[in-house]
């Protein structure tokens, strides 16, 4: 009886497939479209699909959204099912359920944004934002007026823990007199709050305020605006994270974001589809996305900002410091505070 | 036709309504309502895994619905399931990942005794309220969802960890996974709570049916003053009833720590299992074996609805949907009992 | 920071925070002082911020700087609209009010969520581009300290609310309708026999409530969110409803609970950075409004009396 | 003769029942005439349809010779008809006027022009000797007054035709004389009134004619001056009833409730019992006369545990129960009938089965280690619903769906078939038809010739002087005077009520 069924699977394997290798992915439950590495790994997912000639589907690429914690097992389970030949789960959040996962389903291809699950069949894909930080807070620190910069964190985690150190650290690499203040909202999805400590840090001096929270940072873009809007003269800014978040700054003729932290998830997970489908899956392994690897970066600086030249200029230069590994960012807090630019 | 009869016809014509509904919605919005449905059908009894993770939803549904259905049934509305299964999933998993140790027999039991006991807590406090102060326990257990939200978050954050999203997991003297009741499933997450839910729907009905005390709590909720006249403890028994009712919340709790997750994290949010345990307490009648069946029902849909999205490119919200105008149409029970009366008459005519 | 600074930021942000609640609970009280309990605000509120934010995206370009108000209008025609459905299951259908209320809830965030992906294939709306924004009052912010902590750097909806919240009293309490209404909250067969038609004031109570929460959800998403997704309303309705029954059912005492409300959480938020609270865990801040109400409730508000006949469906005939 | 209102023919149906099956009533212009019939006749439901609550299934109604179509009340009062309810329909919360003009504001601008209301008002209220408070909450103000707002709605909407349903039934006898005088001076003033009510001695002493129903069917109507008190309830009955309730006389034996000192406050925390003294021997009834509201339902709380007293002493049978839980208080042997079943008499929603065990239900042989014994409960309840008459479908059927008069008898049952030591009856039979009361008061008899001790407390005089073996008349919070029945008068006990110090047969401080 084992042999038919066995012999069965294989047939319906061969049969039920092209050659096509497919790729897949389960998102939290901010979606595709959360304008932070949901959606960027969703990008990275059609550049492969394009790239390949593939569709969106059974076929070729896909995503499931969960609605909460509970889905991310019934939804990378339900995609290994329908026999994709890569699923990704995207966020840290999902370790718990790809480690549950891979161990049963050991003939399936497991990848994980975020966190690290040592199994053969899983990769790990880590990115050291730490460095995508420390370069907008070098622009950061050249860009504020008041010498008051500020940091909203979404909820405390190592993710965002690099990001807030990487901050820190560039600041003081550009302009050690400035001041940092972080607040931490608890939450990845309330603009709310983001709003809130915005308005408390632009009405207590600061004019520079970086975001590593998700939805809530969406706050903190409509407080700019508002602000903007209110009295154009105004100098101030806002550093969206993980995609190019030019577009949330648009005020009449201005925009408030001077730049972005990218996060590349769509080069990483385009990266690992395109190992695996030539055969090189890395299983078992931690990737790391820096600087170098294109996995993190910074995004265009704001025309508007009168000494972007400057800015430009130091970013490149501290770019490539790190990429030749002359500096080491730091990714704790601790490191950060007593971090020293040479 | 009986009175029982109707009872039994109005979930299911509310069920057969809401199909149709769906139906009509699919086709409006440009879905082939033929796809949806078997994609939702696959979703469901496709594979036994599906199956699996019907029963796996399905459980802390039983144990919310009964939490409801019983405060229903005492005259109290406990909105604050949804509290009681944080603060029960928080204690569950508190248990579970400190007394590593324990040989199972003792770990699981007090890991299960636990949560039942946070959740009845967090139940004793608007009992409390409701009993001494007069105070609507509507209004307290929404106010006790949010509270049991942030301490469970703050917990998790700076007690159980070192400020980390999530907690390790329970130990394995305290977990009810099952590797049995997986393999027989093809690695569902369907674990041994269920026999817990089960169990405790049998509970519910014996001590409302069947004993004084159910006799009791039944009495004061319909009529305090006469309960109080025949010498009943009418302040004692609401309490009691909010911390029953809350017990089974907390259960629900456990069922999420010890079974599907196995761990604690930081909630953006609630998990909408007690909102869902409304509808659940409804569609069943506030019945012991009612809540069982709509629970499957409840379950079945919202582990099928994640298949549509991939199978048949209809977002899953639809089954959200259908879920809401369900409960709508059972509410609006009356007009379908009008109806049926009115049918009967016909055919008797 | 001195103390005025202090107020300066707290007091807008207070203010702010507490307009949706305001206009979702003077919502709720047109609908419970007709006796139907309106836990369905919530779920009202969603289908308001979702439909305002789907005009406001959809109609920019066409009305301007007029964009959030008018959208404002189309959220509160659609909360009205999909409060029809209360009205229907729990005024003629006899359904229990609190059950239908929820009902409504989850079809809302259903609703709303699965109108999201048909229209924009995704799960949440783009950003607004004409959103509430900031203000200063005209004349009113040149007083001095006043005008600073009140009337600048604010925006308008908080004005509109407290306008509205003293409109609603004066309906309520001085004029024939105000008294009809809360005569079929209280004893509908009293009004019955009086000649008021219950089922017709009680549906104008409950659509008064579903355009209410409509406005509320319209200034959340507006002012606050700018977008909508399935987080945009999470518990704002069961704070309007709280912030209705802390106030005892009454149109100034609910504005008074949403302030208080409004106050709290900006507080929760603030506060990390004032010097008093700062060695303070955040989750004592932010359990702290919900933990007040209960103590408020309790200690002194304890006997707020309902309308007599709220949650009852009025059959004629029946005693 | 000219009619204002005829009924004709008038069926109205509800599911199952036929409530009004083809009957007439027609009213003159300027008379009183009453409508008789047992509880559940019907009366009711034929007045809400003259007043456009209910719609006639068949039958016609003619205003002043005119063939009206009633859909809704608001046609009524346009046609000039007035109903006060049996059960007040008055907003608590709202003041006398507010409740008055409800539906009918007077404006001035939007607003509702409270002055030109009030004035309004206490002109009406002068013209008829309506004395009330315009600018006063209802819930501060006496059930008399309530009624005088009642009535003041309908003569505020012009009403021409009054139906006054049991007015009396909630009223202390001085405020049914009261009434009475306030329906002369309508009739006086042009007004026609059709007056419910069970009370024969009533309809004798203002009425003209009475038309009388019986299980909804019209069985005629008479004019009062042809016929007798005995006559009329034969007609609503069908059989002859007594009236005088035949008794042996009383053999008093040992004191079971001695009561010394008592200190009760009310739910406002008013002082309403202030130092009462009761005495009350096995084998006597002793009924409490007084006026609503000088403690008397404060005391029978008291006595059966549900409020707490301040202080003083409470006996039963030697043993002191002061402050005791009910249940020690019922398990001592006492049985109470409350005042209002429905508020602490039943629960409606439990079958009639289980009411009818409230408060033995945790004992042998109805549960047994907590566990209930269904058949026990139920074998027990009918034998109860045999032996006491209790007129329901089945021992299953809701306590609810059962009429006023039946579930009083379950409560009757119940109490005296625990055969207290003392049983405490509360106005067993407020608003029962005669054949229902006559029941009643033979079983309160019996438990007395069983040498039970019976307390009674009932607002009905005849009630009192009826049943009772000694009258202890209640006024402020004391025992003022005890009085025999067969050697005292209305008028006396009347008086003694008012707290006029009477002659009094007993010491007043103890009793
Ligand atoms: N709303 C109703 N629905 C169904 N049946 C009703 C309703 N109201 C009354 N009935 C039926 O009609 C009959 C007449 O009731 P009605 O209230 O008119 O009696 P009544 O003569 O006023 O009695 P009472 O003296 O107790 O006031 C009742 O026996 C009952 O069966
Ligand atoms: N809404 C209703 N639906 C069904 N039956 C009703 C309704 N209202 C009254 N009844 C029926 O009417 C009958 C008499 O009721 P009713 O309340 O008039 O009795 P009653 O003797 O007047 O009691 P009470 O003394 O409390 O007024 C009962 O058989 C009851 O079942
Ligand atoms: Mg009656
Ligand atoms: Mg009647």
């Amino acid at each position: 009886a084992c042999g038919t069924s066995d012999d069965k699977d294989n047939a319906s394997d061969g049969k039920g497939k092209d050659d096509n290798f497919t790729v897949a992915m389960v998102t939290d439950v901010g979606g595709v479209d959360d304008k932070s590495f949901n959606q960027s790994a969703w990008e990275g997912l059609q550049a492969y699909g394009k790239e390949n000639d593939l569709e969106k589907g059974k076929k070729g690429f896909d995503y499931l959204q969960s609605q909460s914690d509970a889905d991310y097992a019934t939804n990378l389970n339900n995609l290994a099912r329908q026999d994709f030949d890569l699923i990704y789960g995207i966020g840290f959040m999902m370790k718990g359920a790809i480690e549950d996962i891979a161990s049963q389903q050991k003939d399936s291809h497991f990848a994980l944004v975020d966190e690290v699950v040592d199994q053969p069949n899983v990769a790990s894909i880590m990115f050291k934002e730490q460095e995508a930080s420390f370069l907008a807070g070098v622009a950061a620190g050249l860009a504020t007026k008041t010498n008051k910069i500020g940091f909203i964190g979404g909820v405390e985690s190592p993710v965002i823990e690099r990001f807030h150190s990487g901050f820190i650290a560039g600041v003081k690499a550009s302009n050690p007199d400035a001041e940092i203040v972080a607040d931490y909202a608890g939450a990845f999805d309330k603009a709310e709050l983001g709003q809130t400590i915005a308005s408390k840090m632009y009405s207590s001096k600061v004019d520079v305020i970086f975001h590593a929270a998700g939805g809530t940072g969406n706050g903190l873009f409509k407080e700019a605006r508002d602000l903007k809007a209110k009295d154009p003269s105004r100098e101030l800014w806002a550093i969206g994270v993980d995609s190019d978040q030019v577009d949330e700054g648009k005020v009449g003729d201005h925009n408030i974001v001077l730049t972005s932290a990218l996060k590349r998830v769509d080069n990483a997970v385009k990266d690992v589809a395109t190992q695996a489908k030539d055969g090189d899956f890395p299983g078992g392994k931690e990737i790391l996305f820096g600087l170098k690897e294109d996995g993190v970066g910074l995004a265009e600086v704001n025309e508007e900002l009168s000494n972007k030249d400057e800015v430009v200029k130091a970013v490149d230069e501290w770019k490539e410091k790190i990429k030749s590994g002359d500096v080491e960012v730091p990714s704790s807090i601790k490191d950060a505070e007593s971090f020293k630019a040479n | 036709m009986s009175n029982r009869l109707t009872n039994i016809l109005i979930p299911i014509i509310s069920v057969v309504l809401g199909i149709l509904a769906g139906t009509i919605i699919m086709l409006v919005s440009g879905y082939n309502p033929i796809e949806g449905y078997s994609a939702l059908w696959d979703g469901i009894f496709g594979e036994v895994y599906f199956v699996g993770e019907t029963l796996r939803q399905m459980t802390p549904l039983i144990l919310a619905g009964l939490a409801v259905a019983f405060a229903f049934r005492t005259g109290l509305f406990n909105i604050g399931v949804e509290g009681q299964l944080i603060v029960g999933w928080l204690a569950a998993v508190w248990v579970g990942t400190s007394f590593g140790d324990l040989p199972k027999f003792i770990h699981l039991p007090l890991a299960v005794i636990a949560a039942a006991l946070a959740g009845a807590l967090w139940g004793f406090v608007p009992g409390l309220l409701k009993a001494r102060f007069r105070v609507h326990e509507v209004i307290v257990t929404i106010m006790m969802n949010y509270i049991a939200l942030q301490a469970s978050n703050a917990i998790v954050r700076d007690v159980l960890t070192d400020r980390k999203e999530r907690t390790d997991y329970v130990a394995e003297s305290a977990s009810l996974k099952s590797p049995f009741l997986e393999s027989i499933t093809d690695f569902s997450r369907l674990h041994w709570g269920i026999i817990i839910a089960l169990a405790c729907a049998f509970i519910m009905w014996f001590l409302l049916e069947k004993t004084s005390r159910g006799y009791e709590l039944r009495a004061v909720g319909f009529n305090q003053n006469a309960s109080q006249y025949a010498g009943m403890n009418v302040n004692g028994n609401i309490i009691l009833s909010m911390v029953i009712s809350g017990a089974f919340a907390g259960l629900a709790g456990s069922m999420e720590a010890l079974g599907t997750f196995g761990y604690a994290s930081i909630k953006g949010g609630f998990t909408g299992v007690g909102f869902d345990g409304i509808a659940v307490a409804l569609l069943g009648g506030n019945a012991a074996i009612g809540v069982i069946f709509a629970a499957l029902l409840f379950g079945g849909l919202k582990v099928g609805a994640l298949n549509m999205p991939l199978d048949a490119g209809i977002p899953n919200e639809l089954v959200d949907i259908i879920i809401a105008l369900i409960i709508f149409f059972v509410a609006s029970g009356y007009i379908i009992r009008y109806m049926i009366q009115r049918f009967r008459k016909k055919g008797v005519k | 920071m001195g103390f005025i600074d202090i107020l300066t930021i707290l007091i807008p942000s207070t203010l702010l925070w507490a307009s949706p609640l305001i206009f979702t609970s003077l919502g709720g009280a047109f609908s419970e002082r007709s006796g139907v309990v309106n836990i369905g605000l919530e779920g009202l509120m969603v289908i308001g911020a979702f439909s305002s934010i789907v005009f406001n995206l959809a109609f920019a370009d066409t009305f301007g700087a007029a964009t959030p108000w008018v959208s404002l209008l189309v959220g509160m025609l659609a909360g009205a609209l999909i409060s029809i459905l209360h009205a229907v299951a729990s005024i003629s259908f006899r359904a229990d009010q609190t059950v239908s209320g929820v009902a409504i809830n989850l079809l809302a965030v259903g609703l709303t969520l699965f109108l999201v992906k048909r229209i924009y294939g995704k799960g949440q709306t783009d950003i607004i581009s004409e959103g509430f924004s900031k203000i200063d009052v005209p004349v009113l912010h040149k007083i001095p300290v006043i005008g600073d902590i009140f009337f600048s750097n604010t925006y308008w909806p908080p004005f509109v609310a407290i306008i509205a919240a003293f409109l609603v009293w004066f309906i309520m309490f001085k004029t024939p309708f105000g008294l009809r209404l809360r005569s079929v909250g209280e004893h509908p067969m009293a009004a019955d026999t009086m000649g008021i038609n219950v089922t017709r004031m009680r549906y104008i109570g409950v659509i008064l409530s579903g355009a209410f929460a409509g406005i509320g959800g319209g200034v959340y998403a507006q002012s606050i969110s700018s977008d909508f997704s399935h987080a945009t309303i999470s518990g704002q309705g069961f704070m309007a409803l709280a912030a209705l029954i802390f106030g005892k059912w009454h149109p100034l005492g609910a504005m008074g609970a949403a302030i208080f409300f409004g106050f709290a959480q900006s507080l929760s938020i603030i506060g990390s950075s004032l010097p008093l609270f700062e060695n303070i865990p955040s989750v004592y801040l932010l359990i702290a409004p919900y933990v007040l109400t209960i103590l408020a409730l309790t200690g002194f508000i304890g006997r707020a009396d309902a309308p007599k006949a709220l949650g009852t469906p009025y059959i004629k005939g029946s005693r | 003769m000219d009619y204002v209102i005829e009924m004709l023919n008038i069926r109205k149906e509800f599911p199952g029942i036929v409530a009004n099956d083809n009957i007439t009533l027609q009213l003159k212009q300027g008379e009183i005439h009453a409508l008789l019939g047992e509880n559940g006749a019907g009366k009711s439901t034929l007045m809400n349809v003259l007043f456009g609550l209910y719609q006639p299934e068949q039958g016609e109604i003619r205003v002043r010779g005119k063939k009206v179509d009633i859909t809704n009340p608001n046609i009524a009062n346009d046609l000039g008809i007035g109903m006060v309810h049996q059960h007040f329909m008055l907003v608590d919360t709202f003041t006398v006027t507010e409740n008055i003009i409800l539906g009918r504001e007077p404006k001035s601008g939007a607003t509702v022009d409270i002055k030109k209301a009030e004035k309004e008002i206490s002109d009406i209220s002068e013209k008829y000797g309506l004395r009330v408070d315009p600018s006063a909450k209802i819930s501060d103000i006496s059930v008399g007054m309530q009624q005088r707002v009642e009535i003041l709605k309908t003569l505020y909407r012009g009403a021409e035709i009054l139906i006054f349903d049991e007015p009396t039934a909630v009223l202390t006898p001085q405020e049914i004389k009261e009434l009475i005088q306030i329906m002369k001076t309508l009739i006086k003033e042009g007004k026609s009134i059709i007056l419910i009510t069970h009370k024969l001695k009533e309809i004798m002493e203002v009425c003209d004619n009475v038309t009388v129903i019986r299980k909804g069917k019209g069985i005629g109507t008479v004019s009062v001056s042809d016929t007798n008190p005995n006559h009329l309830a034969s007609l609503m009955v069908g059989r002859e009833v007594t009236f005088k309730t035949e008794k042996i006389p009383a053999s008093p034996k040992e004191v079971v409730l001695e009561v010394r000192d008592l200190q009760v406050k009310d739910s406002r925390n008013v002082p309403v019992v202030k130092g009462l003294n009761l005495d009350l021997k096995a084998g006597e009834i002793l009924g409490i006369a007084g006026v609503d509201g000088n403690g008397q339902s404060e005391l029978i709380e008291a006595i059966t545990g549900l409020m707490k007293a301040d202080s003083g002493s409470i006996k039963l049978n030697g043993k002191e129960i002061l402050n005791m839980k009910p249940r020690k208080i019922y398990e001592a042997g006492v049985g109470h009938i409350p005042q209002d079943r429905h508020k602490h008499g039943l629960v409606l929603d439990f079958p009639i089965g289980e009411n009818i065990v409230l408060q033995n239900y945790y004992k042998k042989p109805y549960s047994n280690k907590g566990i209930l014994s269904y058949k026990n409960i139920y074998n027990h309840a009918r034998k109860i619903i045999a032996e006491f008459d209790v007129r329901t479908p089945s021992e299953y059927t809701l306590a609810r769906s059962l009429s006023g008069g039946n579930q009083q008898k379950a409560i009757i049952g119940r109490e005296v078939d625990k055969d207290p030591d003392l049983l405490i009856a509360a106005q067993p039979t407020r608003g029962l038809d005669v054949g229902a009361i006559e029941f009643i008061h033979r079983r309160l008899i019996e438990q007395r010739d069983n040498g039970k001790a019976v307390l009674l407390l009932s607002f009905e005089l005849d009630e009192i002087l009826n049943v009772s073996d000694r009258i202890a008349v209640i006024y402020e919070g004391q025992i003022v005077a005890i009085v025999d029945p067969k050697e005292t008068t209305e008028q006396e006990l009347g008086l003694l009520m008012a707290g006029s110090k009477g002659k009094g047969t007993g010491e007043t401080s103890h009793v």
